[in-house]
């Protein structure tokens, strides 16, 4: 069998979003089994392990599953990441962390077996300025832009990348940290009140993000001009504040709602027989969608492993030669169901990180449902690929690692 | 003046009972006593006899101190007791002044008494009126009424818990070393309030004492506890009377009352528990 | 009938204030040690290397460092994550900036770092009392945590605030750093649990032991009686701190490797440890131990039962496992207040009268 | 009378150790201490008696620097005391023991003493870390002096025990013990006969005058039990209210018509 | 202009300082009848926000569970309770909860030390906390009893048409302010006037002497309990109605902390005038300091300035004095 384990998180502060995403993640493998009976006739085993988002639970769930033959971890935080990435480099172990976790991993000369695609934190920055620029005809010179943000090292991440896009677009940036877990944001909303910016991007997770967007509510901050990034863009977020976040924007790298072919083998093969996690409750949002994406990333990189090395039952170095073997082409995506869900992905061994492309969607509160709004949008890699080569050069020189490929 | 009073009705029986401390430390080794209705009962005996444990099973406030009775009955009226809570104690009448004050720091004097009468149902006049009499009893008291309790002198303090528990009206009192602390002129006066609340109220004392010269002349019977066993008991003149508590608790010898300067060597103390 | 301390005489006041009293502790204690580091380090794996024994370890340090602090001075603090946020990032300044200097050097001196530090917060407590005290060494709590997130210095300037620990050696072999084997990580938290437990030991049994004990019990009184309730609050934070510093040190650069400190060393962490120190026993080294394992393993120990024997969805078995350790927590504290040490001991004591109680 | 003088059964009272002028303290609005000066000679037995609240356990707080009072002057060995934390006090050798007893709950009897040689025990923190060399040698000398006043006051038997589980009378004690520990110039005992029976007292009686013989230690002690205070004393100061009315020998003491009023009721045998 | 700025900062602040407020209330009513710092304050309210949804929506409790162990898929009784009868059917839950608190742990531990104490509402905590979840699930609610939310354009209309600048004041905030005026004045009441609040003050002080008198422990125990349970539930309400209920709700104690310190454990108007403090001093400090040395400065401000000024008060601004005596 192939062991794919599932480093989720259905408790604690992040519970409500990290149930979902668990729930994506484990119900595509599940559709594998039931459908094609495994990938290249192996069944694939996502045992789960909860932890909290806690980094020492982290460690001990990553312990304890990597001794059964484990072939990838996806743990869904950038603090679990970031303990883990010595660790898989030691043991040899692919880490998949796409929208997050170190964003220089995309380097694949220093980050061997560290895989970050289809975009990182600051593709992300990046694609939102452009949409900004888009916006107002190309240009952004003496607009206001407040960046508010969970004041930690997930959060700090955009910070780099938006400074040097300010620089480059003259817009001034605002910096307003909030700390987690972030009920009481007024200062920060006040600050925003007199200064007036003309866009808010945010950077928040759990519920940091429904109190922003209320309080934006709150102060009547036009909601189509605030953004947040992949990971304040879900149901969760904007459904406690009501008709309020009508109009609220959020990045995203993959489609959303159950518009695709896949669902009906998904209702066929899992929701139906039962066979759901937890009962298929959160099927078709957003942060499922992205945790089954992430699976199919997974799924297609075993499949490319599977057929470099010529058998069905291959372990973890192999699939790092699947990852970096990896095309996810347009043409495949609908033939596994999901027709534009995403971006074209195709990784090098210098290249773990895609092309970084992604999109907008936007928050409907009366039918309750995200739209997109634009199309997959390339980052600005000009700006982008000096500070990846720089952070990345850093950590080598830090960990005594010497680049390949 | 009744002397043993064998003819009155028993109150209070404790039959043979044991406790044990925290699980291992076995304190009361089978205490029996009954105490009539309306007279003074004392309890008698060194540190450590276990005086306060007698009290405290009485009372049922072993519990919070990790003790248990064991063995052994105590029945009030004779109902049995020992399941009671504390408070249901307290609404059948009886009350203990526990040893070491305990007032509550935090509360006023005034405060204090009125806590006292927390378990009455009486009018506010007629807590009020009981109020005043108690100050009668303790005049310092209403001078210090508006001070917080734990601010007073340990006298002060001895005083406000006495005065708390007659604020329940109770029919029973378990009093726990009253003199302890006290000036020689107040402990007469807190022994007397004693007689005038026994004898005009009728209310019924047990009291546990190290000063056994007062408390013999004032109560009616007396136990003379040791080591966690009652080794003896009779009225409280006979007792008087005995040469060995004359020597070891009244400290008279033959001469009358001998100067603590000539106490010479330590005696070799008699135990009638060898 | 077995345990006994009969015919185990004392000939000297030195034989008397020794550590185990009683010949049978001593052997056991002889036996454990021998075990813990001849045996273990050539069966132990990586999982029990790092989800079970160095957390275990390294918590008994922070353990009972907070154990000096509030079983032995009487003074509760909810600042120890902020205090191992010290310590980790001393260690990380110190080892990248020295690499030669071995890395036993950088640990002790992150601890000592820390016990400055511990010093300064711990100045309000001559006023301070209580549960008034634990809540203001919340201010040290946040405002550490703060601190290093916002001076970009102490994390190197890195992207996201976090920091690595880069690979050190002792005698050849990786203690830290991706290449460290299980048995290295184990053996190097094990002399530090070993040698701080026995400072700790030595400390408490002495005229500073004895003047934190004084403080604790009646701090008025013990003022009387001439100690000097700063000096005897202020050692009590530094020693303690510098425990808690350690822990930290050892917490990053050995154990996870990565940290940052909001998510690494937040206010559970604080808590964690003040729920060690109490379950174990407030006053008692061993207390540390038992109190550092009971809530490391449990956890582990439920969600193994739960998820792998049960077969529970992960969350159900989380919620779960979170209302056992709490009613365990409160079953434990109903059966014995003062905590497993003292648990272990009423133990020993009724197996010291066995068979014959009374 | 700066010279001393001698006792009915003869001993050598010495000059003027300590001197209280003019103390006043006040709380708030109560005045617990009105005026009052009085001093304790090397050697003597100084006994404070006075009704409940008349301010005796404030004086002596006083005098061990736990309360500053508002006016007056307090004079040691012939020099002022400027003011001071009750920890420096300790050190000019001043003990003392508590009325609501204030033993270390935590520790056992054995160490609730060895406190009281705290002052004496001088070992750096490095060497009692690694329980090496003076913290080793200064541990055993002290426990052997402690020792010593275990067995003058007869608690061999209690050593270990955690002193919360002890009777009062033994806790009592054990205090005493714990202020000898400091061998101290001044010995303050607040009740130390507080909840005894005669037979305990009497032992007590002989510890203090004991002390009082054996180190030439000066005491100064409350007491509610006239025939201790009688029989013990050499001088006794009385208060009442906060003021002082009356200071001398026993028998002049107890004939003077205030004090028999005030507080001993009827005239004491 | 900067000027009117500020004073809104600080509005707001006092607003946000009455949201503390409710919550330390709950932990000072604890603290003062039984001398227990009750770190669970946090937990039941969100319990009690938690159990409020529930009941609004239908819920099905332990519909999880019962999924698990029986393979049955439950979710909702398919009917919806109007907020009133749910508040009312909410403290009715908190009164059982605190009845089997009473029972199952407070009753164990009578005569502990305070550290003992806290340490179990520490395991009560974990315990509702998982059972909350067990009960309820973990996802985020949305808790509407009908309480109006955002900008209160009367106060921006007013101060713009007066001071010529719209102040900011959020309509929850007013609401909370006055329940938190209404809470207040009736526990002030209780506590000072009454028999039972006399009775509570003693069992504070003194366990023992408080069963010696004839005080029920029990009770006081339940009655408190009862109280700071349902002065959760509002909390709860107010918080959920702010943020969603969710696990993070439990977390408000810790803004309750400085509150209590500031004001006194053992003051009820301590917690509101705590609370006002802290919420403007905070939000002030943010205002003029915080942009200079990068911001976030709110959690750790609010306990440094309790902390300094225990330092000159140790008791609080209002908390009954220490009693230092030997
Ligand atoms: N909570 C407790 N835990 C353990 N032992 C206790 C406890 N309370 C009392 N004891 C022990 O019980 C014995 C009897 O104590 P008790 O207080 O009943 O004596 P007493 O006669 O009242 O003495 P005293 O005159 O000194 O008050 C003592 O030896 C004491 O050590
Ligand atoms: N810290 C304090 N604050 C306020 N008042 C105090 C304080 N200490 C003592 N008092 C008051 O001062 C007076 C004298 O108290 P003190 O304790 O000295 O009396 P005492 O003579 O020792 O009495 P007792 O024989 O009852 O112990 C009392 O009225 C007491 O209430
Ligand atoms: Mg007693
Ligand atoms: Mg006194």
């Amino acid at each position: 069998d192939l062991v794919v384990p599932n480093l989720s998180y259905r408790t604690g502060p992040y519970g409500a979003n990290g149930t979902q995403y668990a729930d994506g993640f484990n119900d595509y493998f599940t559709l594998l089994n039931e459908r094609d009976g495994g990938i290249g006739g192996e069944k694939v085993q996502t045992p789960e392990c909860e932890t909290a988002y806690n980094t020492e639970k982290g460690v001990e769930c990553y312990e304890a599953t990597k001794g059964s033959g484990a072939l990838v971890y996806n743990p869904l935080s950038t603090g679990i990441t970031y303990q883990l990435i010595p660790k898989v480099s030691a043991d040899k172990i692919p880490l998949y962390t796409p929208g997050y976790g170190r964003t220089s991993a995309k380097n694949g000369k220093v980050f061997e077996w560290v895989f970050n695609a289809p975009a990182n934190y600051w593709d992300g920055a990046s694609v939102a300025v452009k949409y900004l620029l888009d916006q107002n005809g190309g240009s952004l010179e003496g607009k206001k832009i407040a960046l508010v943000y969970h004041n930690s090292a997930y959060g700090k991440e955009p910070i780099r990348t938006l400074q040097e896009l300010s620089k480059k677009h003259g817009f001034s940036l605002t910096e307003l940290p909030v700390d987690p877990p972030g009920q009481e944001q007024k200062s920060q909303w006040l600050q925003i009140r007199r200064e007036k910016p003309d866009y808010i991007l945010m950077w928040g997770w759990g519920v940091m993000n429904q109190t922003a967007i209320q309080e934006a509510a709150n102060i009547r901050f036009p909601m189509e001009n605030f953004i947040g990034t992949y990971w304040s863009g879900s149901e969760v977020d904007v459904k406690p504040v009501g008709a309020g976040a009508n109009g609220y924007k959020a990045l995203t790298f993959h489609g959303v709602g159950m518009d695709y072919p896949i669902y009906e083998d998904m209702t066929k093969y899992v929701i139906e027989p039962g066979k759901a996690s937890q009962g298929g409750q959160f099927v078709g949002s957003v942060l499922y969608s992205r945790g089954m994406y992430a699976a199919v990333v997974i799924a297609e990189a075993i499949r490319k492993a599977q057929e470099l090395a010529g058998t069905p039952q291959i372990n973890a170095a192999q699939l790092r030669d699947g990852f970096e073997a990896l095309d996810i082409t347009p043409e495949r995506l609908a033939e596994l169901g999901l027709p534009d869900f995403g971006p074209e992905i195709k990784m090098t061994c210098d290249n773990h990180g895609g092309s970084g492309m992604a999109r907008l969607q936007q928050w409907d509160a009366s039918t309750g449902k995200w739209t997109l709004i634009t199309e997959f949008t390339e980052p600005d890699q000009e700006v982008l690929d000096p500070l990846i080569v720089e952070d990345s050069e850093a950590y080598a020189k830090e960990a005594g690692i010497s680049p390949r490929c | 003046m009744f002397d043993a009073m064998p003819d009155r009705e028993t109150l209070l029986e404790v039959n043979n009972i044991e406790v044990i401390y925290n699980h291992v430390i076995l304190v009361l080794k089978g205490v029996s006593l009954s105490v009539p209705r309306g007279g003074i009962t004392a309890l008698l005996g060194g540190n450590g006899a276990g005086k306060t444990t007698t009290l405290k099973a009485i009372s049922n406030l072993l519990h919070s101190e990790r003790g248990e009775v064991t063995k052994g009955t105590i029945s009030y009226r004779g109902e049995r007791v020992q399941e009671l809570d504390p408070a249901s104690l307290v609404r059948k009448g009886v009350i203990q002044v526990m040893e070491g004050r305990h007032c509550f720091e935090h509360l006023t004097i005034e405060e204090n008494l009125l806590t006292g009468a927390y378990t009455r149902s009486d009018s506010r006049a007629d807590i009020a009126r009981d109020l005043e009499l108690v100050y009668t009893y303790f005049p310092r008291l209403k001078e210090r009424r508006k001070s917080q309790a734990g601010y007073t002198s340990g006298g002060e303090q001895q005083m406000c818990a006495m005065g708390r528990a007659l604020m329940s009206r109770p029919e029973t009192i378990l009093l726990d070393e009253p003199s302890m602390g006290l000036a020689p002129q107040l402990v007469e006066q807190i022994f007397e309030i004693v007689r005038a609340v026994n004898e005009g109220e009728g209310v019924t004392f047990l009291l546990a004492e190290q000063n056994t010269n007062v408390a013999l002349r004032y109560a009616h019977y007396g136990y003379i506890l040791e080591s966690g066993r009652v080794v003896m008991d009779g009225p409280a003149d006979a007792l008087r009377e005995n040469p060995d508590v004359k020597e070891f608790y009244l400290g008279m010898s033959d001469q009358g009352r001998k100067s603590f300067r000539d106490v010479r060597s330590y005696r070799r103390r008699k135990r009638w528990l060898a | 009938m077995f345990y006994r301390e009969a015919g185990d005489f004392k000939t000297s006041y030195r034989d008397d204030s020794q550590t185990f009293p009683i010949k049978l502790d001593r052997w056991g204690y002889y036996a454990i040690l021998a075990v813990a580091f001849l045996v273990v380090p050539f069966v132990i794996d990586s999982y029990w290397a790092n989800a079970v024994l160095v957390p275990f370890l390294i918590y008994a340090i922070a353990a009972i460092g907070l154990n000096i602090l509030t079983g032995y001075a009487g003074q509760v603090s909810l600042g120890t994550g902020g205090f191992m946020a010290v310590g980790a990032y001393s260690v990380y300044k110190l080892m990248v900036a020295f690499p030669g200097v071995p890395i036993v050097v950088h640990i002790v001196l992150a601890g000592a770092i820390t016990a400055v530090v511990g010093m300064l917060f711990g100045l309000p407590s001559l006023r301070i009392k209580g549960f008034y005290l634990a809540v203001a060494t919340l201010a040290a709590q946040f405002f550490l945590i703060w601190f290093f997130n916002k001076v970009p210095w102490f994390y190197n300037y890195s992207a996201s605030g976090q920091i690595n620990a880069p690979e050190r050696t002792i005698l050849g072999w990786a203690v830290t750093g991706p290449a460290t084997t299980a048995s290295a990580k184990y053996l190097m938290c094990l002399s530090f649990a070993v040698v701080l437990a026995w400072v700790a030991r030595n400390l408490t049994r002495g005229s500073v032991g004895r003047k934190w004990m004084a403080i604790r019990d009646m701090d008025i009184a013990a003022e009387i009686i001439g100690v000097n309730p700063l000096r005897a609050k202020l050692s009590a934070f530094a020693v303690s701190s510098f425990f808690v510093g350690i822990a930290g040190a050892l917490l990053f650069a050995v154990y996870l490797g990565a940290a940052e400190a909001s998510e690494a060393f937040g206010i559970n962490k604080s808590f964690l440890v003040l729920f060690m120190v109490i379950i174990g026993g407030l006053g008692s080294i061993f207390g540390s131990f038992a109190g550092a394992a009971f809530l490391v393993l449990l956890p582990v120990f439920l969600k193994n039962v739960l998820v792998a024997q049960f077969g529970w969805p992960t969350d159900l078995a989380a919620h779960i496992e979170l209302m056992i350790v709490g009613a365990l927590i409160v079953f434990f504290l109903i059966v014995e207040p003062h905590g497993l040490a003292r648990l272990w001991a009423l133990t020993k004591e009724k197996l010291r009268l066995w068979p014959f109680p009374h | 009378m700066q010279e001393g003088y001698t006792t009915a059964d003869g001993r050598e009272i010495g000059g003027v150790l300590m001197d209280l002028r003019n103390i006043t303290l006040r709380f708030g609005g109560v005045t617990a201490i009105k005026d009052i000066s009085f001093d304790i000679r090397e050697g003597e037995i100084r006994a404070i008696i006075g009704p409940n609240g008349a301010g005796k356990s404030s004086m002596l707080n006083v005098i061990s620097g736990f309360y500053v009072p508002q006016e007056g002057e307090i004079w040691f060995k012939g020099y002022r005391r400027g003011p001071m934390k009750p920890y420096e006090v300790a050190r000019l050798g001043l003990a003392r023991t508590f009325q609501n007893i204030a033993l270390f709950d935590g520790m056992s009897v054995l160490d609730n003493i060895m406190t009281g040689r705290l002052n004496m025990m001088k070992a750096s923190l490095w060497s009692q870390a690694l329980w090496w060399g003076p913290a080793e040698r200064e541990e055993s000398e002290n426990r052997e002096q402690v020792e010593k006043i275990i067995d003058f006051l007869e608690i061999q038997n209690i050593r270990k025990t955690p002193v919360g589980r002890l009777p009062y009378g033994l806790k009592k004690r054990v205090e005493l013990a714990r202020a000898l520990a400091a061998e101290p110039r001044i010995l303050l005992l607040d009740e130390p006969m507080a909840g005894m029976n005669v037979e305990e007292k009497e032992d007590m009686c002989r510890f203090i005058l004991d002390v009082n013989d054996e180190f030439g230690t000066t005491i100064a002690l409350i007491e509610h039990d006239m025939g201790v205070v009688m029989d013990l004393s050499d001088r006794v100061v009385v208060m009442d209210y906060g003021r002082k009315i009356g200071d001398g020998t026993p028998d002049e003491v107890r004939s003077n018509p205030e004090v028999i009023s005030a507080y001993l009721g009827v005239a004491h045998e | 202009m900067e000027f009117l700025y500020a004073i809104e900062v600080m509005l707001n602040g006092l607003m946000a300082g009455v949201m503390y407020s409710l919550v330390a209330l709950g932990f000072v009513l604890i603290y003062k009848a039984s001398g227990v710092f009750n770190y669970a304050q946090g937990v039941m309210a969100l319990f009690a926000a938690m159990t409020l949804v529930g009941i609004m929506e239908g819920r099905v409790p332990f519909a999880h569970l019962i999924d698990a162990a029986f393979g049955v898929h439950v979710s909702s009784f398919g009917w919806t309770v109007p907020a009133v009868v749910a508040i009312l059917l909410t403290a009715l839950v908190m009164i059982g909860l605190a009845i089997l608190i009473e029972k199952l742990v407070l009753k164990h531990l009578v005569g502990q030390e305070p550290i003992i104490l806290f340490m179990a509402t520490i395991g009560l905590a974990w315990f509702l906390e998982g059972l909350g979840d067990v009960m309820w699930g973990a996802d985020v609610k949305v808790l509407d009893v009908g309480l109006p939310q955002g900008i209160s354009e009367t106060v921006e209309r007013v101060t713009y048409d007066w001071l010529g600048y719209g102040f900011f004041i959020d309509r929850l905030d007013i609401w909370a302010a006055m329940i938190a005026a209404a809470l207040v004045a009736a526990l002030v009441g209780f506590a000072q006037y009454t028999k039972q609040g006399r009775a509570m003050r003693a069992v504070a002080d003194d366990h023992q002497a408080a069963l010696s008198v004839g005080i029920s422990l029990r009770f006081i125990w339940i009655m408190v309990w009862s109280i700071a349970g349902f002065v959760a539930l509002v909390a709860g309400i107010m918080w959920g109605t702010k943020s969603g209920v969710q696990f993070s709700l439990s977390l408000i104690a810790l803004k309750a902390l400085p509150v209590l310190m500031l004001g006194g454990f053992t003051s009820i108007p301590g917690a509101i005038v705590g609370g006002l403090i802290i919420g403007m001093g905070e939000k002030l400090f943010e205002y003029f300091v915080g942009s200079l040395v990068g911001g976030a400065t709110e959690n750790w401000f609010a306990y440094v300035l309790a902390l300094i000024f225990l330092v000159f008060r140790p008791q609080g601004l209002f908390g009954e004095r220490i009693i230092e005596r030997v």
